[in-house]
């Protein structure tokens, strides 16, 4: 554990991601702290450039909200929204996919039909449709971003499954008389958990743009804060008050890039191919 | 003789796949809200009753269910893709009408993207590997910041800064209307409207290309028969052309046939900001008429698409790999 | 006036038809409006004056209308236009499928006559003054009947390729690029149209679309066509021409819907609490930006019997709680939510406004999101606590504003109807009365009354007249001249070199 | 052999005082120290010594070839006089290939998977711009019939996934030879192959120094492989050169404790005693006619079947050792895998006590399970990663039916059994050699006390050392236990050591069966002749009167060191 947090941390970028990850994280839980009132309250003139009011540093909205307030609350919901749909998408995708590749045969040709389904429409569309059929709300939301991103967790985690079967500790396992959701569960998904940490950080990063696009298309949740949605709320007065949609703009960017450069961490420090050549 | 077999084998299942999207879409959609009848009646502010239940009655949303699904899929057999309520056109012919602008913005995207995004994938993977780690560093940082950047954000100020300040380029529309442009003119015209349009819609994909690229270029450099390579004298720029390169692209020819099967789709965020007259628009109108027979004739001719790009992906693979026709 | 060149303008959303009885969306009308005509055409103060029509007389008791036709008129493929179009038109055409004159046809007119081939007489089941009203293009078309005669109305391939006998004949049809329509050499005003060609682009985004006029790529941008915020920076520009007129015969009011059928809004104190917490001015100067009016009633300023002496609502959140501690309504109990209005973003910041202001006097709010479709099967099923709506008057209360609260509306089924499930007898009968009296004393009187009854019942909370800023380039001549302003023909309409 | 040449001539290569450091963090912070060794033309010097005592490293200095962490810290490396550590990257790159090449231990991924194997043998000459034109295809093919291959012709246009592993390690060669290098480096080439391959593999190295007059400098860890084609040998421990002379010199009178402990522990072909004969019980488990036949689908409607078991039959009684012995592909792991029910049979019957189990489902299997139990081949993939020792042990109690506590208290048990450390518990795999990890391996199968344990290839992934301490205890406690033990392995001097009765097999059938002494005294099929010729160093019996600790591996010193060798 400790020769790994070394690895990882040596990785520049990682460390880079880790140190602004948590930084969002912190801002997400302290969020009232910061701002003690809600980030939908007009608590000054519209439209207040940033910089010009000691007050509202980040400057105010339309509707003389408070940007920074914005951007603190939306930390909160888009992280959420991210963190919570890639939870769901990792789920279905390792349960689907971890039966599909223990089990092989029909099982596996039927579950791998059903994941085409899902694959075979275009992933903002579908994403789109579910949203609008069960009616823009956190919960579709992050159903909807789930939906479409557990098939690619399904066939990473059945390809996995099907070496890791074949492995000669499983083998040892069967050999002993455990039974398979035994086997599945404590013999052959811990050995996959790597691949599947990789992959889910950078999906954390994905649901963050998706939510966003899905925003800025109108169909956010108007109850719940978001960076996307303050976005998609900031494209009409890209002219006039830039800065509405520079300021989520950016945060999009830093925590998407914070994600990925951890997720890349964890993938060097996690990938023993990469650790044999010393890298 | 094989390929024919394994062809036909996979279109048999391709078509039980299509069929199933198909299905799954037309139930799913129906627990939408809202019919088109009750949409037709809110756009033109005003209606009564008996005419909403007269056009339910027109369209045939007062058949049951399964009846409904059943005179679809009759259709479908017969290459029927039905009719739009709201446009009162065959539903093909009004998607055929936008497809040559998604084929077109697609291949053009996606071209781009692969070629960029590989081209610098072997870039960096090659400075990392003569050494020049800080050449790849700042590549793959470039790289990481666009794929970092929302999409939609990037393609505004685009237009900003492209075509109003710079009045470089044209910021929308897939040509210049009423110009009577012919010819050569003509393919210049929507040529210039592309580039916008493909270099947003096309970064992102670059982005991922470049990464996984050099990902797999750096893998397959620490493989054993590189260092053969080596013991024969070969020099590193005919290392990294011929034993490399081939051997990296087959997860990004994989990739590829992903993005092209998300493209096919048609690009809702790019088609909106840029005005392009593509599928995915239509999609997403026809989804808010709750047009079900258009919205369902998009998802069939894009997943058939989507299959055909799988199908022609695997192919790809194989005359890249022979041994995945030895294997499977 | 300077005869031809090119008119570039924007229709978005894209309309699915141009076919103008079939369809009725906004950009339909704006298209359709230059191929398609009605008997008449109405002036911006709403005076009546010759469209296909020429002249036209009403009986003393209301009941009988006769029309004159223009002589001369040719439809697009040269058939000659006559009475028989316009018996068709309206006893078969729009009696069947348009959603609005139906309701009007079926509920006044009795018979339908072409008295010579020049002339139509209507005679009327009761009198109804605002009759006449109808008679715009995008309520009352003429269409071909020897095209649509026996057909299916709706499957007919004409729909695609509209034929009527406006200033202009539709060309081309690009699906999600552009609508060409070109001059009508054999149009019935000599010498007319000046423009040789119109353009309507598909743009789908609104900071797109301010782009192109920007660049000059289009030159007149319709009100919707741009977020408020960019006209403000649009009609700086040089060269540009800015006008709020035009739209005189649709005059719309935007209000805030309450359902009246459940707690708490079937408490009046509680909807007048709710006006005392929205500050209106707030809403037009800062959602709006300044385009549009602080309304007073169900009735715009710009439409017919207008009474501005109606009990006035200030924003006074002191006076919104103490409104609802009257009620005696305990708000923590009915949580409401707030189904936001899916036609635009500033009808979500409205949401998102109103649900602050509401929170501040002790509602339990949330919001929910929806599409069109959504929300128009939600509102007619009454399955909303509070959502906004903005609805066209047509020139006259009877048309456009009695039918959002009738108790005979309050029919389950379809949306701009009195889905607010306002129920009072004695304004049934007020309504009636005015629709029918022929005095136009008598109806300012009645409709008086009732403005003053709704807004005391806060019927629907009324928030603002919309105001459409049309936006042009100074070189275009002549495009807003009448009460329905762009929807018009454009036959007048010409460009300085 | 020739020893004589070295007083005449210069030698060819000349490694003095290399020392290689590795990165920090690793076992140890050099990979070489202070080695120094010549090799002169026309001879073949092998290199020998354990797993990670610096064989590889020091082979790949000399092409400089090392990884980009590691470099020489000091000593030369003299090619023809020339110092190579001095030269750069150009130089070498010309030198590489065409003064001296290297054939790589692994036939699978040495090669380029996706090019031609014409190509491939081609561009050593391309790079060189030697052979130019037509003459460098002729140069191809014939280099290919040179080293054996058949149809050079078509195997010119053909790939290497469609070669066996032998043939790759003989298109390696063939690249090797194109330019007529005159050093030839070969790391461990023939280590993945069988024995029959091996023996012609290494008949063809030693045939082409010959002819060549190269001089060629042999990896390996075999001293079965020394014995057969060594000149003069050189003996590496944990970076150090400890010892170096003529190969006669070496093997039969070695000097060094070190090289002395490694060749006591090659398993002897001739067994010392014969075992007492195991009483005439009734069989534990009967084999009768045995069937598996693979089907692999080709692409379309081809299928391709291979017969890897066809019927078989054998019976093995508690307390018997039996041996299963054959080239690679003659079906010995499938007959081990359809004892264990991890494969479905195609024919035939298991008969355990009696009862036939070939027909139950998995579910009611489940329950005998633990009577029949295997160590795998690899101790480093047998073992959950993830998993404790301990937990690794008590999953098989605690599946069926043991309470937790009483399965631990028997896991410390077995631990002690098979010479673990107790702390070794709590420990991961990570934390074992690989002889440690066997033994958690033989722990696990006896943990649920088996009647019958199928062994397959337990032990030939171990270095020869460590290996013969794993057999002894194995023997050991399969006595004690009274165990049917079922022992699978190509190596046929293992089998000859520990076997009671040994089974041939070829292709799927059993060609001979009986005792060890019978079957290699006197072969009476062809085919176990020609496996027995093949044993690399035949003629060479391992001197039995070593000093020094013979029976390493029940010394517990001898674990201690490997402790700190492999640990973390
Ligand atoms: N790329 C590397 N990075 C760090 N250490 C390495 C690397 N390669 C080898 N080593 C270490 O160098 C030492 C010598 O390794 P080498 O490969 O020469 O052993 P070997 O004698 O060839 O063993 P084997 O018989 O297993 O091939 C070992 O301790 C090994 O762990
Ligand atoms: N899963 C499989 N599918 C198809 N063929 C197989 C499979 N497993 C083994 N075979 C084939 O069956 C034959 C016997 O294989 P098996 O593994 O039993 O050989 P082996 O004697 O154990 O060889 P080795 O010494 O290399 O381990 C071989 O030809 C092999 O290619
Ligand atoms: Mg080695
Ligand atoms: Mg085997």
């Amino acid at each position: 554990m400790r020769h790994f947090l070394r690895r990882f941390l040596a990785h520049k970028g990682a460390a880079f991601g880790t140190f602004v990850l948590l930084g969002v994280v912190l801002i997400a839980a302290f969020a009232s702290v910061l701002y003690d009132q809600s980030p939908w309250m007009m608590v000054a003139q519209p439209l207040i450039p940033p910089f010009t009011d000691p007050a509202h540093p980040f400057g105010t909205d339309m509707l003389g909200r408070d940007i920074g307030a914005g951007l603190v609350f939306g930390t909160r919901v888009s992280l959420l929204i991210a963190v919570v749909s890639t939870a769901m998408a990792v789920l279905i995708g390792v349960l689907t996919g971890a039966v599909s590749g223990y089990y092989g045969g029909w099982v596996d040709d039927l579950l791998m039909r059903w994941t085409e389904f899902f694959q075979t429409i275009p992933q903002l569309a579908m994403a789109l449709v579910l949203v609008a059929i069960f009616t823009p709300s956190v919960y579709s939301i992050v159903g909807a971003i789930a939906v479409v991103s557990w098939p690619p967790v399904a066939r990473l985690v059945r390809s996995e499954f099907m070496t890791l079967k074949e492995r000669e500790f499983t083998q040892a396992a069967i050999v002993i008389g455990q039974r398979p959701s035994r086997i599945i569960f404590t013999q052959i998904l811990p050995n996959a958990v790597s691949p599947i940490i990789v992959t889910a950080s950078l999906m954390t990063a994905t649901a963050i743009l998706t939510e966003s696009a899905l925003s800025f298309l109108g169909l956010g949740d108007h109850d719940l804060m978001s960076w996307g949605f303050m976005i998609g709320a900031a494209r009409t007065m890209l002219r006039d008050a830039p800065w509405m949609s520079v300021w989520p703009g950016v945060a999009i960017l830093l925590a998407v890039l914070a994600i990925n450069l951890v997720g890349e961490g964890l993938n060097d420090a996690l990938n023993p191919q990469l650790r044999k050549r010393g890298e | 003789m094989k390929l024919l077999y394994i062809v036909a084998a996979r279109l048999g299942k391709a078509v039980t796949v299509v069929v199933g999207v198909v299905i799954i879409n037309f139930l799913l959609i129906r627990l939408a809200p809202g019919d088109p009848a009750s949409v037709m009646a809110g756009d033109a502010g005003a209606s009564d009753t008996t005419y909403v239940e007269q056009l339910r009655h027109q369209f045939g949303l007062d058949k049951p269910l399964y009846v409904q699904l059943g005179i679809y899929l009759k259709g479908i057999a017969h290459l029927d893709l039905g009719y739009s309520y709201q446009q009162r056109v065959p539903v093909l012919s009004l998607i055929l009408d936008r497809l040559p602008a998604t084929l077109l913005l697609m291949g053009c995207a996606f071209v781009f993207s692969l070629a960029a995004g590989v081209l610098l994938g072997v870039f960096a993977s090659s400075s990392h590997y003569a050494r020049r780690k800080w050449i790849d560093s700042a590549v793959m940082g470039g790289a990481l910041l666009i794929y970092a950047t929302p999409q939609f954000w990037l393609a505004l100020l685009a237009i900003i800064f492209f075509s109003l300040q710079l009045d470089w380029l044209p910021a929308f529309g897939m040509e210049t209307v009423g110009a009577g442009y012919v010819g050569i003119q003509r393919v210049g015209d929507v040529a210039l409207h592309l580039v916008l349009p493909t270099i947003s819609l096309g970064c992102f994909f670059m982005a991922v290309y470049a990464r996984l690229t050099r990902a797999s270029m750096l893998d397959v450099l620490g493989m054993d028969f590189v260092r053969t390579a080596r013991a024969k004298g070969t020099p590193p720029g005919q290392i990294i052309r011929r034993h490399v390169l081939r051997n990296a692209l087959l997860p990004v020819v994989t990739l590829a046939g992903i993005q092209l099967g998300q493209l096919a789709g048609g690009a809702v965020l790019t088609e909106t900001v840029f005005g392009w007259p593509g599928i995915g628009r239509l999609m997403f109108d026809a989804l808010f008429h709750r047009d079900y027979q258009l919205l369902l004739g998009v998802f069939l001719v894009t997943s058939t698409m989507v299959v055909a790009f799988n199908l022609l992906t695997d192919l790809v693979c194989r005359l890249i790999d022979p041994r995945i026709q030895a294997r499977s | 006036q300077v005869r031809g060149g090119t008119l570039q303008a924007i229709a978005q959303p894209e309309p699915p038809l141009l076919m103008l009885g079939l369809n009725q969306q906004t950009t339909t009308q704006y298209v359709g409006g230059k191929i398609y005509e009605s008997l008449l055409t109405w002036t911006p103060d709403l005076k009546p004056a010759p469209g296909l029509a020429k002249a036209w007389r009403i009986s003393d008791d209301g009941k009988v209308y006769t029309f004159d036709l223009q002589t001369g008129v040719k439809w697009h493929d040269g058939q000659p236009f006559t009475a028989d179009d316009v018996v068709f038109s309206i006893d078969k055409f729009l009696r069947q499928v348009h959603p609005r004159a139906r309701v009007i046809i079926n509920q006044f007119v009795e018979s339908i006559k072409a008295t010579s081939p020049a002339q139509v007489r209507i005679v009327l089941k009761t009198p109804f003054p605002p009759f006449l009203k109808a008679f715009v293009s995008d309520n009352m078309p003429m269409v071909p009947k020897h095209i649509y005669d026996g057909t299916d109305f709706a499957s007919n391939p004409a729909n695609q390729h509209p034929i009527g006998t406006g200033p202009f004949k539709f060309q081309e049809w690009k699906k999600g690029q552009y609508i060409v329509l070109v001059r009508n050499p054999d149009y019935w005003r000599p010498g007319l149209p000046y423009l040789d060609k119109i353009v309507f682009r598909v743009i789908p985004d609104a900071a797109s679309r301010s782009v192109a006029f920007e660049r000059g790529d289009v030159q007149v941008l319709s009100s919707g066509d741009v977020d408020n915020v960019d006209v403000k920076r649009l009609k700086a520009l040089p060269k540009v021409t800015y006008t709020l007129n035009g739209a005189e015969m649709f005059s719309k009011l935007a209000y805030v819907q309450m359902n009246e059928h459940k707690p708490p809004f079937d408490n009046i104190k509680v909807r007048q609490a709710v006006m005392a917490a929205i500050n209106r001015k707030f809403i037009v100067d800062n959602i709006f930006f300044g385009i549009g009016k602080v309304a007073t009633g169900p009735i715009s300023s710009t439409t017919p019997f207008y009474d501005a002496h109606v009990t006035p609502y200030t924003y006074d959140p002191k006076k919104a709680r103490q409104l609802i501690a009257e009620s005696g309504v305990d708000l923590s109990k009915t949580p409401i939510r707030i189904l936001s209005y899916p036609y635009g973003s500033a009808w979500d910041r409205l949401a998102e406004y109103t649900k602050q202001c509401l929170e501040q006097v002790g509602f339990k709010v949330s919001i929910e999101a929806a599409d069109p479709g959504t929300w128009a099967t939600r509102v007619s099923n009454f399955d909303f606590d509070m959502t906004f709506s903005f609805t066209a008057q047509y020139g006259d209360p009877a048309l456009g504003v009695s039918r959002l609260y009738l108790s005979r509306n309050e029919v389950k089924g379809s949306p701009f109807v009195n889905n607010e499930g306002y129920r009072n007898p004695k304004a049934d009968e007020l309504w009636d009365q005015a629709a029918a009296a022929t005095s136009n004393d008598m109806r300012q009187k009645l409709y008086s009354q009732l403005q003053q009854m709704l807004v005391d019942d806060v019927a629907n909370g009324y928030l603002f007249e919309i105001q459409n800023p049309t936006l042009y380039r100074s070189n275009i001549h002549n495009l807003v001249t009448t009460a329905i302003g762009l929807n018009d023909t454009f036959a007048d309409v010409y460009l300085d070199k | 052999m020739n020893p004589s040449h070295h007083t005449n001539a210069a030698p060819l290569l000349s490694v003095r005082d290399l020392s290689i450091a590795l990165p920090a963090g690793g076992e140890r912070a050099y990979a070489i120290r202070n080695v120094s060794y010549d090799i002169y033309p026309g001879e073949i010097l092998c290199i020998v010594g354990e797993s990670g005592s610096g064989k590889s490293m020091s082979a790949n200095a000399i092409m400089g070839l090392l990884p980009d962490t590691i470099r020489a810290q000091q000593g030369s490396i003299l090619f023809r006089g020339l110092d190579l550590l001095a030269q750069d990257e150009r130089t070498l790159r010309g030198m590489r290939g065409k003064d001296m090449a290297m054939i790589f231990q692994e036939p699978l991924s040495a090669l380029n998977p996706l090019a031609t194997v014409g190509d491939q043998v081609a561009e050593v000459m391309r790079v060189h711009g030697a052979y130019p034109g037509a003459a460098r295809k002729q140069r191809v093919l014939d280099l290919l019939g040179f080293v054996g291959l058949p149809e050079p012709r078509m195997l010119y246009h053909g790939r290497p996934f469609q070669l066996s592993g032998g043939q790759r390690q003989r298109v390696m060669i063939a690249m090797a030879l194109a330019l007529e290098p005159s050093l030839l480096i070969a790391d461990e080439p023939t280590t993945a192959l069988d024995v029959t391959t091996q023996a012609q593999i290494l008949a063809l190295i030693a045939r082409i120094q010959r002819e060549k007059g190269m001089g060629v400098m042999f990896v390996t860890h075999d001293f079965g492989v020394v014995a057969e084609i060594a000149d003069r040998v050189a003996v590496m421990e944990k970076g150090v050169l400890v010892e170096q002379g003529l190969a006669a010199q070496i093997l039969n009178a070695p000097a060094h404790p070190y090289t002395q402990r490694l060749i006591a522990a090659v398993p002897h072909l001739r067994r010392t005693a014969a075992r007492a004969t195991v009483a005439a019980a009734p069989p534990v488990l009967e084999i009768d006619g045995l069937r598996k036949t693979y089907v692999t689908r080709h692409g379309g409607w081809h299928k391709r079947t291979v017969q890897a078991v066809d019927g078989v039959s054998f019976s093995v009684r508690r307390g018997e050792t039996l041996g299963i012995v054959g080239e690679s592909g003659s079906g010995k792991s499938t007959i081990g895998k359809c004892l264990l029910k991890l494969t479905g049979i195609d024919g035939g019957a298991i008969r355990f006590n009696g009862v036939d189990i070939a027909p139950l489902i998995e579910r009611r299997f489940r329950t005998q399970r633990k009577h029949i139990q295997m160590i795998f081949q690899d101790p480093f993939a047998s073992l959950n990663p993830r998993h404790t020792i301990g937990r690794t042990l008590c999953d098989g109690p605690v599946a069926n039916g043991v309470p937790r506590q009483q399965a631990e208290r028997q896991a410390r048990e077995y631990l002690r059994l098979v010479e673990l450390d107790a702390s070794a518990f709590d420990r991961y795999p990570n934390q074992f050699s690989g002889g440690q990890r066997q033994r958690v391996g033989i722990a696990r199968a006896l943990m649920l006390e088996p009647q019958v344990l199928v062994a397959d290839e337990s032990v030939s992934a171990l270095d020869v050392s460590v290996q013969a301490q794993v057999l002894k205890l194995l023997q050991d406690l399969q006595q004690r236990l009274q165990i049917g033990l079922i022992f699978i392995t190509h190596d046929l001097r293992v089998a000859a050591q520990i076997c009671d009765a040994v089974l041939v097999m070829h292709r799927g059938k059993v060609v001979e069966r009986g005792s060890p002494a019978d079957i290699f005294d006197t072969p009476a099929h062809p085919y176990t002749r020609t496996l027995i010729d093949a044993i690399p160093g035949r003629n060479w019996q391992p001197p039995m009167a070593v000093p020094g600790p013979a029976n390493a591996g029940a010394a517990p010193s001898a674990d201690a060191s490997i402790l700190q060798q492999d640990g973390p």
